[in-house]
């Protein structure tokens, strides 16, 4: 209350005593198992502490222990809402380490694919983001797009959700060839399927309300706590790592990175993270349409070494992932399975400043905040 | 846009009693090696003067090298505004690993840090809040990554090995 | 011969019979195997910490006062508006004042703030390079 | 004490006759606790999406295991989390029925080997009733898991089992 | 009418008019609140399908119509937990609190012109103290279940009822203004005729008045909707029972058939409002286009044609708020009390002076 009146500060006297709340791990809104712990006064909260490590599955204890073409299947088990994402990142690092190129026809066809689960991952996204909100609709429109592409993905190498499909060298199998038409069509059927989504969601004043100036983040905050993607990317800095520290063949499309311009409320607040993601599948169609019309022809499997037995030394590579720049650091030791792998998961980064973000708000503001920045248990618990 | 010898010599310029060095004998990027106790003071420095601005830790992460018996530590580090970057490693003895913490000067550290002492044990001293992160709270079976660990029989009476 | 509020009372009597009726009908059919963590209150998989029974937050009080007046001015105004019309202006005037007088009073307390519900009291996170995160205070940051 | 827990020695017609009535309306309208651990999560997810429709089978997500009669254990379960799996499947009232869905809560899955933290199969903590192979299972075989649990759910009878 | 009918039926004592009035307060429960909120639910669950390019329930059979009695008796099946230290009393007499409530309304609302539950002549002031005491059932469930989420589930509860009452009783006060009367009976009589007549295009009679009272009227319906939806806690004012935020709100503890008396009590309330509406604006059981029965002489058909009528705007009022439920999401507690005390209670206020100022002419 701006100013004190009477009434008030007769109430705000009596201290009333704190209840702390389990969001626990079963519940609607935490996007997988995560446990926050609220301090709450009345609806406001004084503090969060997130638990994790409900989904802690081992990963880098199975690193060491399996040779580095079995780690692939793993990778996709970390973040499996872009599976294709983390496979680029460990092929991109291994070829890095062992000094491989990889013909022009793969550098394509894994941007592609790429692209396609940036759209796909994203869709979950401002779905479950739209859920948390309490509009219920949206969700179920942007699984039905998301459906077409898994049925593009499908074709190709055969799964569904965790495909193994990007190797370290190349690629496990060829495209299809009605794969090129398939995707023109998809694209040409999803830009007006997204104009819909936003007329319903974005825009819609109630949703405003409940993002708009909610969870501000601002830029020197963001970078010291390493926050990178779109959460960073509505802070309002154009900072992404396909530009930044260019990887593959992402150098050769022209596409603009969006930014958080703070168009209903103060830039860097849950409205801009979620429209900069709105504008990223934008940009990612187009990359993948400039991809398909200058795909090279080739043999997709010719630079995948029979043994992978890297020399002794370490290597660390970013990519960027929808969710953030996803970091590989492979320590080798000359053997035929690496001696160490850390992997940096921008989940795991960008949910430390859950705490920063949820201080002073309501209980239903943090249900907004977490759905902004968009985290998946599976890269946290690793 | 500053490369590895150059950020050597301006930190041995600041830092003339600490012993640094780098080592480029292995493939891809060289490692600046510094020693454990003063690595928040070289950090504070690295991030804080003009011409360096490491305003980012990409990444912390912890290597038992059982070996040589060390527990080390390398930190990734970048700076978003002059684009250059640079790996720093930290090691200590594996009984008694004692590193001084860098939350204070990146925040991101803090559960980078708590994750390899949850799983190396590595001690970060004055750590804001170093408890365990990915494993139970009472789990008492020691640190999982290290290279000589054992599965405990059970755990809150559910068997654990298959 | 019952009254027109007996009959009402009917009503809400059959209602109670029939929710109780439907209720101890399924207590005959339903299994009944209470175990000890069955009978723990749910809260999303963890032990409850501290008991909810707590002093809750007095916002509601200042709330349910605005309500009480506003309550008070319509059971006022019901007879009145009932019967205004027979005396013409007068009659209207009389209602009238009262409601502007009312519309005054609500003025006087939107503007000293009581109907401000309980905003989030948000000091947007900066970290400082010396010293470590901040404590939030308590005064308000307009947002 | 119940009518349902009562065990009935002879089975006259009318204990069968309710006995179908009661088992058809249990098992066509299973309410299902919204909870998903991992990479399964997102399958049970696209399974109640449009495309493959959760709903046509009477299945709803319900928040709370109050009010819930079936959890689909979805994604790999660790030791951390069994204990607050334990306490979920406890407090959900009586005829209730689990799916073990996806390799990692039948049997540990791809981390059956070196994960320490994981618990191998869910079936250690809580008596599952029907198990969905596949990692992740595609929706067409949750459904086929539901529809069994359905069969299983039909064939249930309160007369005791003499044999 | 029909309260004479079956007192003389019974013989005109003491006892016959205590039977003849649980006939005629058991009739409304099981001819029609019970079968509506049998159709309402599997209505819910099949508008929400087809909004979002679903199918709905369909395996019971033909399109599932037979899903909500399923539901229901697998409800009877489940067992009932009451939580060690919950407040077993009041965790018992919530329930029925809330469904008595919610029941107690459709005494005073016309179904047909003969048949009306009571007809008080305090009709829309007794409905709207009725449903007051739903607030006292929802604060008793969420306090006595011991549990966090339903605690503050309740406490917004409780807020967001008390604040929208006023502005729904500000318009139905100018309703009284203009029809001289508070008994829904007769403010339904008054709208005979055409749809011209009906109160939201100015109510009968053809004076400069009525064309003048058109726009208020607009006004006020939009504010009786939209408070009545926040007291039946519908989306976009369903924070009670958010399903996101806490749980499932104040019946999170609540397993079995007391689950399935909130749910009936919701479904029964969703129609009460509705059915308040159209008897407030729309003409109660008056048919826009004149009786059939009129036409070709049958009296008796009458009754049964306005019925059918009352029946079709109160469903469709119905659907109108299922489908502002899957389309709108929801609103913070901050956000909701500043659309009541800020924003509808204002113009209800205006809205009532200058109804007054015009029926004076």
């Amino acid at each position: 209350m701006s100013q004190e009146s009477s009434l008030n500060t007769k109430s705000s006297a009596i201290r009333t005593e704190e209840m702390v709340l389990n969001m626990g791990p079963q519940h609607p809104s935490t996007h997988g198992v995560l446990r926050l712990e609220l301090a709450l006064e009345g609806e406001i909260i004084t503090n969060v502490i997130p638990h994790i490590g409900y989904l802690h599955r081992c990963f880098e204890k199975h690193c060491e222990a399996m040779t580095y073409p079995q780690i692939v299947p793993y990778t996709d088990r970390m973040d499996y809402l872009a599976p294709m994402g983390n496979e680029f990142g460990y092929a991109i690092a291994m070829e890095k380490l062992l000094g491989i190129q990889v013909p022009e026809r793969v550098d394509y066809i894994r941007v592609i694919m790429a692209e396609l689960q940036r759209i796909s991952s994203h869709l979950v996204a401002l779905g479950t983001y739209g859920a948390d909100i309490g509009a219920f609709t949206p969700f179920l429109y942007c699984f039905r797009d998301r459906e077409k592409i898994l049925s593009l993905f499908e074709m190709t190498c055969g799964a569904r959700l965790l495909y193994n499909y990007i190797w370290v060298g190349g690629l496990s199998h060829d495209l299809h060839p009605d794969f090129v038409r398939k995707t023109r069509e998809f694209i040409k059927e999803f830009r007006p399927n997204l104009k819909e989504v936003n007329d319903l969601l974005s825009h819609n004043r109630i949703f405003i309300d409940r993002t708009a100036n909610v969870g501000i983040l601002p830029v020197d905050t963001a970078i010291n706590y390493g926050v990178s993607g779109p959460n960073l990317r509505g802070s309002g800095i154009k900072w992404d790592v396909r530009k930044e520290d260019p990887y593959s063949v992402y150098h050769k499309f022209d596409y603009d990175i969006p930014v958080g311009e703070g168009k209903y409320g103060t830039v860097g607040d849950s409205w801009d993270r979620y429209y900069v993601r709105v504008l990223e599948m934008e940009e990612s169609c187009k990359i993948v349409e400039q991809a398909l019309d200058q795909l090279p022809e080739g043999d997709v499997q010719s630079a995948i070494p029979k043994r992978i037995k890297p020399p002794i030394g370490h290597v660390y590579s970013r990519v960027e992932n929808p969710r953030g720049d996803l970091g590989y650091f492979i320590i080798s030791d000359g053997s035929t399975s690496p001696y160490r792998v850390k992997v940096r998961a921008p989940s795991f980064v960008s949910m430390q400043i859950m705490n920063e973000l949820c201080k002073g708000y309501m209980v239903a503001d943090v249900v907004t905040i977490l759905g902004s920045i968009d985290i998946v248990l599976g890269e946290i618990d690793r | 846009m500053k490369q590895a010898e150059e950020i050597l010599q301006i930190l041995k310029a600041n830092f003339p009693d600490s012993n640094l060095e780098l080592k480029t004998d292995q493939p891809t990027e060289p490692i600046l090696v510094a020693s454990p106790l003063e690595i928040d003071k070289l950090s504070m420095f690295l991030r804080d003067s003009s011409e360096l601005l490491f305003d980012s830790l990409m990444n912390l992460s912890g290597v038992d090298e059982i070996k040589a018996n060390l527990l080390s530590v390398y930190y990734h580090l970048e700076s978003t505004k002059l684009k250059h970057k640079i790996t720093l490693k930290v090691s200590t003895d594996r009984n008694k690993p004692e590193v001084s913490t860098v939350t204070e000067v990146w925040k991101g550290a803090d559960w980078h840090e708590r994750e390899a002492y949850d799983l190396f044990g590595i001690i970060f001293l004055n750590h804001p809040d170093l408890r365990r992160i990915l494993m139970p709270y009472d789990w008492d079976a020691g640190y999982p990554l290290r290279k000589d660990y054992e599965n405990p029989e059970f755990y809150q009476g559910m068997k654990v090995p298959y | 011969m019952l009254t027109e509020f007996g009959k009402a009372f009917i009503f809400i009597l059959m209602a109670i019979i029939f929710v109780v009726g439907i209720v101890y009908f399924a207590k005959l059919i339903r299994p009944a195997r209470p175990t000890h963590e069955k009978l723990k209150t749910y809260e999303c998989g963890e032990n409850p910490e501290g008991s909810p029974w707590i002093k809750f937050n007095i916002r509601f009080y200042v709330v349910a006062l605005i309500f009480l007046i506003f309550d008070v001015e319509v059971v006022l105004l019901i007879p009145w508006a009932l019967v205004y019309k027979d005396f013409g202006l007068t009659g209207f005037l009389i209602g009238g004042i009262f409601l502007v007088l009312l519309g005054l009073g609500m003025a006087y307390e939107w503007r000293k703030g009581d109907l401000e519900w309980e905003k989030p009291k948000v000091l947007p996170p900066s970290f400082n390079k010396t010293k470590a995160a901040p404590k939030v205070e308590k005064e308000l940051v307009e947002v | 004490m119940g009518f349902l827990d009562s065990e009935f020695t002879d089975g006259n017609i009318v204990i069968t006759k309710a006995e179908d009535l009661l088992n058809w309306a249990r098992l066509s309208s299973l309410w299902q606790v919204s909870f998903g651990l991992a990479c399964c999560a997102i399958e049970m997810m696209a399974t109640s999406a449009s495309h493959y429709d959760f709903d046509r089978f009477g299945v709803i997500p319900r928040p709370s295991p109050r009010q819930a009669d079936i959890i689909i254990i979805s994604g790999t379960v660790t030791l951390k989390m069994a204990t607050r799996i334990k306490r979920l499947y406890e407090q959900m009232p009586d005829p209730k029925y689990i799916i073990s869905m996806g390799s990692c809560s039948n049997c540990g899955g791809p981390y059956w080997e070196h994960g320490y933290h994981v618990l191998k199969g869910v079936d250690r903590v809580i008596p599952v009733d029907v198990y969905v192979p596949g990692c992740p299972p595609r929706p067409e075989a949750l459904l086929e898991g539901l529809l069994k649990l359905q069969e299983k759910i039909r064939n249930e009878s309160m007369i005791k089992k003499t044999a | 009418m029909m309260y004479d009918f079956l007192v003389d039926l019974f013989g005109n004592s003491a006892l016959a008019n205590i039977i003849a009035g649980t006939i005629q307060s058991l009739l409304p429960l099981f001819v029609f609140i019970l079968p509506f909120a049998l159709f309402a639910v599997y209505l819910e669950r099949k508008v929400s399908a087809h909004m979002q390019d679903r199918l709905g329930p369909m395996r019971t059979g033909w399109h599932g119509w037979k899903q909500t009695i399923a539901d229901i008796l697998k409800l009877i099946q489940k067992e009932d937990i009451v939580a060690k230290d919950n407040d077993r009393l009041l965790f018992n007499l919530a329930p029925i609190i809330v469904f008595a409530g919610s029941y107690a309304a459709f005494a005073a609302i016309p179904f047909t012109s003969i048949f009306i539950g009571t007809e008080v002549d305090l009709g829309i002031f007794y409905i709207i103290a009725v449903t007051g005491i739903v607030v006292a059932g929802i604060l008793m469930a969420g306090w006595a279940s011991n549990n966090k989420y339903s605690l503050l589930g309740s406490m917004r509860s409780v807020a967001q009822i008390i604040s929208y009452e006023i502005p729904t009783i500000l318009v139905a006060l100018s309703l009284v203004m203009i029809s001289g009367s508070m008994n829904l009976h007769t403010l339904s009589e008054q709208q005979t005729g055409y749809a011209w007549n009906w109160y939201i295009f100015g109510g009968p009679g053809s004076e400069l008045s009525k064309f003048l009272l058109i726009p208020s009227m607009l006004v006020g319906f939009l504010i009786i909707y939209i408070s009545t939806l926040a007291e039946v806690n519908r989306t976009p004012f369903d924070i009670p029972e958010a399903e996101s935020e806490l749980v499932s709100g104040y019946h999170t503890e609540y397993s079995g058939m007391k689950f399935a008396m909130f749910f009936l009590a919701e479904y029964a309330n969703m129609f009460a409002v509705s059915a308040i509406v159209v008897a407030l604006f729309l003409g109660g059981y008056q048919s826009p286009i004149g009786y059939l029965g009129d036409l070709i002489g049958a009296k008796w058909m009458i009754p049964i044609e306005q019925f059918s009528w009352f029946t079709i705007k109160g469903v469709f009022f119905v659907f109108v708020q299922m489908w502002l439920r899957w389309t709108l999401p929801r609103l913070r507690v901050d956000q909701l009390m500043a659309v009541s005390w800020k924003y509808l209670i204002p113009i209800a206020f205006v809205n009532l002076i200058i109804i007054g100022l015009i029926t004076l002419l």
